[in-house]
């Protein structure tokens, strides 16, 4: 039935709704506290915990990148900035979550039990690499961009008909924002008021179109009121801020509250893709601007300057990352080949019988090719 | 037995898996309260819930997407497209992840969801209610694509459709929705995705088509029996993967084709299958395959849609010729 | 280049942004000014088209109905309730601005020179309905849902584009605010700053959804938050309150003012199509409240308490709609029908030599069945 | 004259009739300053400003919807889809009004837009880049769908496609973006739409294909004239509506035919083209028409996108086959 008043006949209802976007931020760019800090900030463990996973992220990134330019994996999406972003979702999410990503958390999906060697498999050109051995239920990455907000809200859809204390939680860039489809789910979520949190990496281009050029609008967050739930900013480069705001809108969403957006504002400090040379569209001092800004830097020197963290500290973890990554490297290529016949068999549960033929046919051709 | 129209057929399959089976859940566009713009969903919020039983947001490319992220987690939601017409913002979602999920993921996550959408014309609807595009859909690899052209075969398909742990789409041709009733029995049994269907024998020329056409289909082969002409009359059902074996089989027994499709003729299914006739059947054949569809225009609003639509004479023509073939 | 912000380093950036919705509304459901009028209220001329505009589009509503349940006309779309959201965007439009339609503003399409016969022609299935020899560059009735609103802003990028003072104006229902085109159109038309005006016919119902299940937000007018662009919501059973907002929406996007978003809330009298039956869904004692505040009423008892109008001119006016709305049904009955094989020759500008063959298998069809 | 390569052709076609019509407006993601992320677009905005040439916000259905409405204005836009994964949301556009909007009007309204998107495999590109669904616009009444296989012909089919009052899927081959040079006088001489291109005469075989394929095809016809069997080679160019004159009458002379296709089998365009000879042309056939094709499977990552694709040898192969045929 309708909720609508009927046609007014009062006066002054000049103003029937009103909107606010807000704005979270705790460390500046040298990570000193602005504010008063949340819980995780004296927590050391959950701290080193964000950090590792921004530093492993970033050693990943950097190998997977020297192995795109020596020819040993196709192009290659870097993280580069956002480490502080992905690391929090990682934090934040139980195991029986379920993420349903793009294409840039690497952090969130080691957190969760990806491993390195399946994500250098996935860019490597090999469809084992979305077979996740750790988040059975998590998505693989998507491509197609924001085509995976709706999976996360039916993901939460049958999280809430099954009345599970679960959560969905889909991540997509800025201009992921300018998609139907990002909007149709999101109001979807608004109407059924699902388990579902929309997170925003804002790291302000979509290749080489600025957020300006995106959209009118002052913030992302406030898209959020189209769909009728709540949206907000964070600083996406503030890992206290991120974890804070995260574990809010997870926690929410787990509790029955419903549906948010989180916008991260955040900077995307590499090229779009190895694919990509960033120098055709973006000026070199913005870049630089940028750095001044980054993630890990700014959480290392909070924890430094807490003494939850020491420089030998630093040494040894980004040795230990270093080790991690040139074993799940040298595990991707190593890794045998998949029958080209694979193709066809994972399409249907069965192999329908009509395309017998052409299974056969290519293994025969193989065959030949190899003699 | 309870004597079924096809779009009752279509209910009663519904009903009956949703009682079997708590994660199939029914969602679309006026599904809920009001039954379906053609009540194919009728009664069933009001027996299984609203749960259950989920009007959407006025949003196709949505509708699709819930799906397969509601599939992903083992339920498997029965969307309706309300027409043909809008099923088009599915077809990323259809394309790029329903029919890729599992491949993409090894057999890790599936995608067990049913996309049902009324199709075709021949019922004098407004403007893009009336178009046939299932040969879109049988191009993707990794759906599956079901037409039913009676109650009987839509209950087994559409039962066999929802069990299915793959995605298909389920075409409902709306002009036979209440064009007969037949008995069927609501037993729960499903027919096998994986065959056509042979709706009559005979000797002189094959008859391939599907959905509502087979009734113009059917109705030229009674009036080609007078005339001394046995048609072995197919029913596709299964359009995606496509049974082409008993197609061939029959065209080797009678060396004579007649496809009959509503679509649009370029790059419809009648295509595929000359062409597989033309690669596999073609020593068998003592005459051309012809094809009698759609034209290659746009679908016209009423007043003309009987002029485009394939009407029994075209068909008997069409098989006359085949038949004075030399 | 970038407009975000470097990530902040202040302290009590908590609100970064603000938005209001306001609603107008000027005559209470017996036709009484509840606030201040504004100047058309004291136009009798002005006000007397808009009442026109409406007792004749509920006249043609009336005869479309009977001409479709006596077999003479295929399903169709009514505006019973809705007269004034189309008679006032009628009375705003220049001849040169652009109209791109869903499926009821016939007040809006009368008033811009559609005729009722064209109306006629297209609901009883024939193509030459759209070809409008009134507005030759509006479009034609639009049935799939808001994929009429990229054409609008495609339209109003052209306008731009050529420098030209003219306006492009969309309309849509309250359904058509869940699909992804609307959002997406409203998000480039903000980008741009185009001249568009996005009107959303919230008759509160689409279909058998009500609105409060259509999205979760209190608003359809807070959408163009999203997009970055004005929205407020207006009284759509107001003729007067409608026309001072749409023209002030029209004014501003004709003078560089850039898009912006009218919700008028009114009610779906009717059933949703002839081919509905809303009691399955609806209470009767809805739609009876609503009738309470139907717009042609509202506005006839405001003109005669300002003596701009009488009983004895409205029923002298109810009569000669009769007789246009009469002339224009016989006109379309006796309109001759289109030859079959007329549906090849709009296909492309000049037919195709492959398609000539089914062009003649066609004729000659036809020639044999009319033989 | 100057070398160009495919994609240096498309953008000499573009600035050519940019310069001589300020109808023509560019748009699409990433068309501006970054001038595509194939450079299909580059120089474009620095020489013709921002206003036409438009970097539009991340959303493919308005993209297209755009076009439509800019068209009806009488601007002749040209919007790139940035691959042919991303296609799919400008569906529903494309088939519900680009390609009705002058029958819808009776010719009122018109939609001279073209559609630009690079498709296929082969460059080792990331998941969603590869894909070839070129059939699926064919299959819609009242588009074009245009595919050049050489520098020369990109030029002067993208020309006559801007220049063209009706809407046109134009889809470029990336995989031969860069693969060759050629002469092409940038001269504003546009292709006609309407006819295959032969580009080697035999009498043989016919083979048939489009796009990115015609370079095994070629070579394929290479290595069989050394084993003394004279292929003619078509590049069919124009999908739709497609010159099956042509081939039919190529098929008269040779009474064989391959049809080479990247696009997975079932309802690929090779379909329509073997269903045409089927019903035109049988009785000139020595062998049954053979399709080599991409398999009906979901194009797989790049590791094994090589065995997907049809490879000289097997273009080789089917022809014996059809050759040695009795
Ligand atoms: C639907 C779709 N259109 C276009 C592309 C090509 N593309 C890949 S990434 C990208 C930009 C995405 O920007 P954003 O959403 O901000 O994410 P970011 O890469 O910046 O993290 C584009 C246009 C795509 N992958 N999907
Ligand atoms: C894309 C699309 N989906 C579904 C339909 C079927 N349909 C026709 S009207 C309608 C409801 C529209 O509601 P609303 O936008 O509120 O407009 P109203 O009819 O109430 O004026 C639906 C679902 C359609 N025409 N187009
Ligand atoms: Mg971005
Ligand atoms: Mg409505």
């Amino acid at each position: 039935m309708s909720t609508e008043k009927p046609i007014v006949d009062e006066k002054d209802l000049e103003c029937v709704a009103k909107f606010e976007v807000r704005f979270t931020g705790y460390l500046d760019k040298d990570g000193s506290a602005v504010r008063r800090l949340p819980e995780i900030a004296d927590l050391p463990d959950a701290l080193i915990a964000l950090y590792r996973s921004m530093v492993l992220t970033r050693t990943f990134d950097q190998k997977a990148i020297a192995l795109q330019r020596t020819g040993n994996l196709g192009t290659y999406a870097s993280s580069l900035g956002q480490e502080a972003v992905f690391a929090a979702l990682g934090a934040v999410m139980r195991p029986e979550d379920v993420l349903v990503p793009y294409y840039r958390e690497y952090g969130t999906q080691l957190m969760r039990g990806v491993t390195m060697t399946e994500l250098f498999l996935y860019w490597g050109g090999d469809e084992r690499g979305m077979d996740y051995a750790g988040p059975r239920q998590d998505f693989p990455i998507c491509v197609p961009i924001a085509t995976q907000v709706p999976h996360a809200a039916g993901v939460a859809l049958a999280m809430k008909y099954r009345g599970e204390p679960r959560v969905a939680v889909t991540v997509f860039g800025d201009g992921a924002t300018s998609k139907g489809e990002f909007y149709e789910a999101a109001n979807a979520a608004g109407v059924w008021n699902l388990p579902l949190v929309l997170l925003v990496n804002n790291n302000q281009w979509a290749i080489s179109v600025p957020r300006s050029e995106q959209s009118a609008c002052q913030t992302l967050a406030q898209k959020a009121i189209a769909a009728g739930i709540s949206g907000e900013q964070v600083d996406g480069n503030d890992a206290i801020a991120m974890f804070d705001r995260l574990s809010a809108a997870v926690d929410k969403a787990r509790n029955g509250g419903g549906p948010s957006l989180v916008e991260a504002i955040t900077y995307r400090l590499s090229d779009h893709t190895t694919a990509d040379d960033a120098s055709r569209y973006r000026r070199d001092e913005e870049i630089k601007t940028h750095w001044d800004y980054e993630p890990i830097k700014r959480l290392r020197q909070y924890m430094i300057a807490k003494q939850y963290w020491d420089s030998q500290q630093d040494e040894a973890l980004q040795q230990t990352c270093r080790r991690e990554v040139e074993e799940a490297a040298q595990a991707y290529l190593n890794t045998a080949p998949q029958k080209p016949e694979s193709m066809f068999d994972y399409l249907y549960e069965t192999l329908p019988e009509t395309l017998r033929s052409q299974r056969d046919e290519l293994a025969t051709t193989e065959q030949q090719s190899r003699a | 037995m309870p004597e079924l129209n096809l779009v009752e057929a279509v209910n009663a399959a519904l009903a009956f898996e949703m009682a079997a089976d708590e994660n199939v859940v029914v969602l679309g566009e006026d599904v809920g309260v009001n039954g379906g713009v053609f009540r194919a969903t009728v009664g069933l919020q009001e027996r299984f819930g609203e749960q259950r039983v989920l009007d959407t947001p006025l949003a196709e490319a949505l509708i699709a997407g819930l799906s397969v992220g509601m599939a992903s987690q083992g339920l498997r939601p029965v969307a309706e497209i309300q027409f043909m017409g809008f099923i088009y913002p599915t077809v990323d979602q259809m394309l790029n992840h329903a029919s890729r999920l599992r491949n993409r993921t090894r057999g890790r996550l599936t995608c067990p969801m049913v996309l049902r959408a009324p199709y075709g014309g021949g019922i004098h609807a407004p403007e893009h209610h009336s178009e046939s595009y299932e040969s879109m859909f049988a191009h993707i690899p990794g759906l599956r694509v079901v037409i039913p052209s009676s109650p009987a075969r839509a209950y087994g398909l559409l039962l066999a459709a929802i069990r299915d742990p793959d995605p298909v789409v389920f075409l409902e041709p709306k002009r036979i929705y209440r064009l007969m009733k037949q008995e069927v029995e609501d037993n729960g049994a499903s027919l096998p995705l994986d065959t056509c269907y042979t709706l009559r024998e005979g000797t002189d020329v094959t008859l391939v088509s599907w959905g509502a056409m087979l009734h113009e289909t059917q109705q030229a082969a009674d009036q080609l029996e007078a005339e001394g002409v046995g048609a072995e009359v197919i029913d596709v059902a299964c359009l995606k993967p496509i049974d082409t074996r008993t197609i061939l089989d029959s065209v080797a027994k009678t060396g004579r084709c007649v496809i009959v499709h509503e679509a649009a003729r370029t790059s419809g299914l009648g295509a595929e299958i000359a062409a597989q006739i033309a690669e596999h059947g073609l020593m068998n054949l003592y005459a051309p395959v012809q094809r009698v569809t759609g034209y290659d225009t746009v679908m016209p609003l009423y007043r003309l849609e009987g002029y485009y639509l394939p009407g029994v004479e075209r068909i008997v023509t069409a098989v006359r010729q085949v038949m004075e073939f030399s």
